[in-house]
């Protein structure tokens, strides 16, 4: 088993040592965007001091280092989500957003047809629900939503009449407003007996625990380098090899194609196909860092120091407020990562938010892109406040100092 | 005064606490007009009771945070009983002041002579939010929305 | 006028003190990809050292900063090439390709028609001819390139009957090839004669000389980070406020929308609706640092110093190798920029880049992503050599020196 | 010796030079087939003429970069008049030396004794390309070439 040290994960983060309003930053927004370690930002500079070159076709050594490092950090990301077909399955995209596009426009316009359904959930992100109505608008398909229950899970007792017609089951791993965690390799395998594929979000799961593409027996998987300690400019859409191939092109220009006349084009084979100019060089040498940092710390680490993090955190919650901190998802650690939704009696988010900058609290208050959750629970927004590896119990300690001062402002 | 308390003054956290002027007017014979901030679901409804050229009663209710919340108390508290005139000429100085430029707020209320404040009264409290810059949405929600209604009653 | 001294330009570049195969660097493959200065390099570290957040909706402090700075940063590109209407006609992309794609699939499959034509050029880069292609398949438009003639400039003559039922002239303000700069203002005026709107490639030419894109009076503009002295992961697509308005969304997702519900969506105002997920953040904040760098060194000055260089380079290519150096490009530099492709007798581009890579001089062999313009002069490739600002007439000398040892190894 | 001087041995250098077997055969009889790359647009076009199991000749044209041309030179100088099963063999070897793991190249051939350099003959030559990965595709271009050939006059 790796080392794994809060402590020293925090001493990495240059941003942590920073102070505001004169306190040292208490972060607690990792599920809008990770904090990098010094590794990842050096990695980068380092790149660009060095070794910048555009990747493929240079003959010059900085241009073959450059492709190497590019093509490297594929091969890593394949191995960090245990990929049966390597680097081969794995595309840059520009983040998790852009994984989603791609999906809906070059599997599901050419898979789908008027009437074929795509399975998402209610709790699901923005980004997983818009490129699908869109897709709806373009060629007749049906977004279908398995309703989230009272107590904030999925409400599965149907899925097998959800699940008719369905051409793709599209659901997050971890809701970024609730911290549930979804049954993914349940779902996977009801979503294939019924001969449908299956999409995972893991924009919030893949910094947070262990990733295994294959053990989950899943067909694409999208997450962003930001929010795993890498840098922004970056996603990663994993698509098993079987169903890449089936996949035409996405964006069109140079590096996808085979050949260009006058007349038309032919795209190129495999991953290539879908990367359509200049890459995101630089943030590829970054997210491998980040990626060897979050193996070095082991992953199944990081969850359970996350686990007993917000274990303590909602325990204290309810100790401490009795009631007039509400967190909006399930008290259950077995079922939920670090993600903890408050809503606090009689402070709108906004006032909580700013009144925990004071005590450089960072919390994200708003509807974390997930309108259609915050419809469901009638909830216009939510304070936010949510973990990752660097985090330690006294962030909680400030937070809830920040939260008596809120609710005694407006009291 | 840090930023901080300058942004919840006294006067904003009374007027967030109890709103002047909540409730409905019947409408017709009154005007209703919603204001929307998608970004973070604030809303406001208002309701306008215009009468020969005059704001006769105004009423407000919706939900958002204490900004935006005191801010339509505190301007239905202003602009009640005003002339349209008057009442537009409020809603463009008020806009004004809550702009910011590239390198900051245009317009300093604090700066300003006592002239200028007593010319905000209670309004004058608002001034603190232009050192946020992600609030000010918050501020002008309604007189945003005040601004589309007098426009549906007359247009510009 | 601003100071400017290509030495003091080569000392901000990291990369150029490196040494490969014993020598320092010759750097020969800016349009391929630029080489970013300290200052980029480390507003970009500084950021996620100091201030990486994610941007709007935000309210704690970092979250601000980080706003501002991307934000800032729309407004800097604005300024930069004088765009009319500021920072709201300013669109983040992940790089030009990208940008022409969503010129492709949001105006173009709004404004277009089956018989409509978009007109390009057979010098076009594929980035720009192959979204077109995906266009035409999707909804039949035509597609009609614009001739080269022998002496490597579009051939204008027929122009007015080449614009019969064009709704877009697209075309590139520098050939990435052949070094020529093609007349965008007499386009602009031709196209908007016959009422098409007209789009400019701006990927090799923002970073040598200066833009203005209310003098040239167009209405689209792309290009890259990566070839400003910026960023990979980051590109620019300005549109005229006008058109930009009666554009719909591209990619959907997160920061795109006004309104999610489970039955559809709305999408947001303004440049907003262009930018789905978390944008490129840190690249922002480098393309800043770039513009400003360059800003400083005053593009009119790039401009005269790389044209110097150009001209002393054609000379000194024609008088050494006496026509076993071939020049595949004009050679007036009043109609070129500082690309210089090569067809070096008897030796294969590849054998070319191979023996100046021996000189640790980089120089980029291939098709050059513009196989129509290969194709039209018979070419399967050309050594590319181009300058930037801190290149400097000593590169020159190590690039003729290479190319003697290449002529004489497979002489 | 360097790198460099690995990868453009006398070798190489005298069969691009002096192709061996470059030409056509008049297809039919022969069989005709090309091969494309499209990344830097070299291109071979091999002329196979098999009877009785035995490739009795072979001719190439087309155009690329010295690894690539002399590299198909070399093919064709050691596969002629082998049997097919040793054309095939020979085939499967050399795309195997021209491997490159994730750690730099599979199989060294200057590692390997005297006789496998005698195994090798010329084609010896060739093994300085695995250094330098980007040029292998220029390598075996003709090889796979050959074996598409080859799978076309009798499916494997
Ligand atoms: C003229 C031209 N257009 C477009 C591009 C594509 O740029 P990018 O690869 O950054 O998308 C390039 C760069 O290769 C270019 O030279
Ligand atoms: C569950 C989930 N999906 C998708 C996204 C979108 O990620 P990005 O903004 O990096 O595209 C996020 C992040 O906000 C998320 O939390």
């Amino acid at each position: 088993m790796s080392s794994f040290n809060a402590l020293r994960v925090r001493a990495d983060v240059p941003e942590l040592r920073r102070f505001v309003n004169g306190r040292r930053i208490t972060y607690l927004d990792s599920a809008s965007t990770s904090l990098p370690p010094r590794s990842v930002i050096e990695a980068m500079s380092r790149y660009y001091e060095l070794r910048h070159a555009n990747v493929h076709r240079g003959v010059f050594q900085t241009a073959n280092e450059a492709t190497e490092a590019y093509e490297g950090s594929r091969s890593a990301v394949a191995r960090f989500i245990n990929a049966p077909g390597g680097g081969d399955e794995v595309v840059f995209t520009k983040n998790t957003t852009e994984s989603f596009n791609l999906i809906a426009r070059s599997w599901g316009a050419t898979h789908m047809r008027a009437g074929d359904v795509v399975l998402v959930t209610e709790m699901e992100h923005h980004a997983n629900i818009v490129p699908w109505f869109q897709l709806r608008d373009a060629i007749g398909i049906e977004v279908r939503f398995i309703p989230v229950s009272d107590d904030f899970r999925l409400e599965l007792r149907d899925l097998d009449a959800l699940l008719r017609d369905v051409k793709l089951l599209s659901v997050t791993a971890t809701s970024n407003v609730l911290g549930t965690k979804n049954p993914v390799e349940e779902l996977a395998r009801a979503a294939h007996a019924r001969g449908a594929l299956i999409a995972v979000d893991g924009a919030q799961s893949v910094a947070h625990g262990p990733t295994d593409v294959t053990k989950w027996d899943i067909d694409f998987l999208a997450f962003s380098g930001h929010k795993v300690l890498g840098p922004t400019g970056i996603g990663v859409l994993w698509t098993r090899q079987g169903v890449l191939d089936t996949m035409p092109p996405f964006l069109g220009g140079g590096g996808m194609i085979a050949d260009v006349r006058t007349d038309g084009f032919l795209p190129a084979a495999g991953v290539a196909r879908f990367e359509a100019g200049t890459p995101p060089i630089a943030e590829a040498v970054g997210l491998h860092a980040a990626i060897r940092y979050l193996d070095a710390l082991g992953m199944a680490n990081v969850s359970a120091h996350e686990d007993a993090l917000t274990a303590d955190a909602l325990t204290r919650l309810s100790e401490t407020f009795n009631g007039r901190v509400r967190v909006v998802g399930p008290c259950d650690t077995r079922e939920r990562g670090g993600v903890i939704s408050l809503d606090v009696a009689g402070v709108h988010p906004h006032d909580v938010a700013q009144v925990l900058d004071q005590f450089a609290v960072c919390v994200r208050p708003g509807h974390h892109c997930a309108k259609p959750l915050m419809r469901r629970f009638a909830l216009a927004a939510t304070a936010r406040a949510s973990f990752g590896p660097y985090s330690l119990r006294r962030d909680t300690d400030v937070l809830l100092e920040g939260l008596e001062a809120a609710l005694k402002l407006f009291g | 005064m840090s930023n901080f308390e300058d942004l919840y003054r006294d006067i904003i956290l009374d007027h967030y606490r109890s709103p002047r002027n909540r409730g409905e007017l019947a409408a017709p014979p009154a005007h209703r007009v919603e204001g929307f901030n998608p970004l973070c679901g604030d809303e406001v409804v208002i309701y306008l009771d215009v009468r020969d050229g005059e704001l006769r009663d105004i009423k407000m209710s919706g939900h958002g945070c204490s900004i935006s919340q005191s801010s339509s108390s505190l301007m239905t508290a202003a602009v009640k009983g005003k002339s349209l005139e008057g009442v537009r000429q409020l809603v463009d100085a008020f806009l004004d002041l809550m702009t910011v430029g590239e390198s900051g707020p245009a317009t300093d209320a604090s700066h300003n002579g006592d002239d200028e404040l007593r010319r905000w009264g209670e309004l004058a409290a608002l001034r603190g939010v232009v050192k946020f810059p992600v609030r000010i949405k918050c501020a002008t929600l309604a007189w945003h929305t005040l601004l589309q209604g007098l426009n549906e009653l007359s247009p510009p």
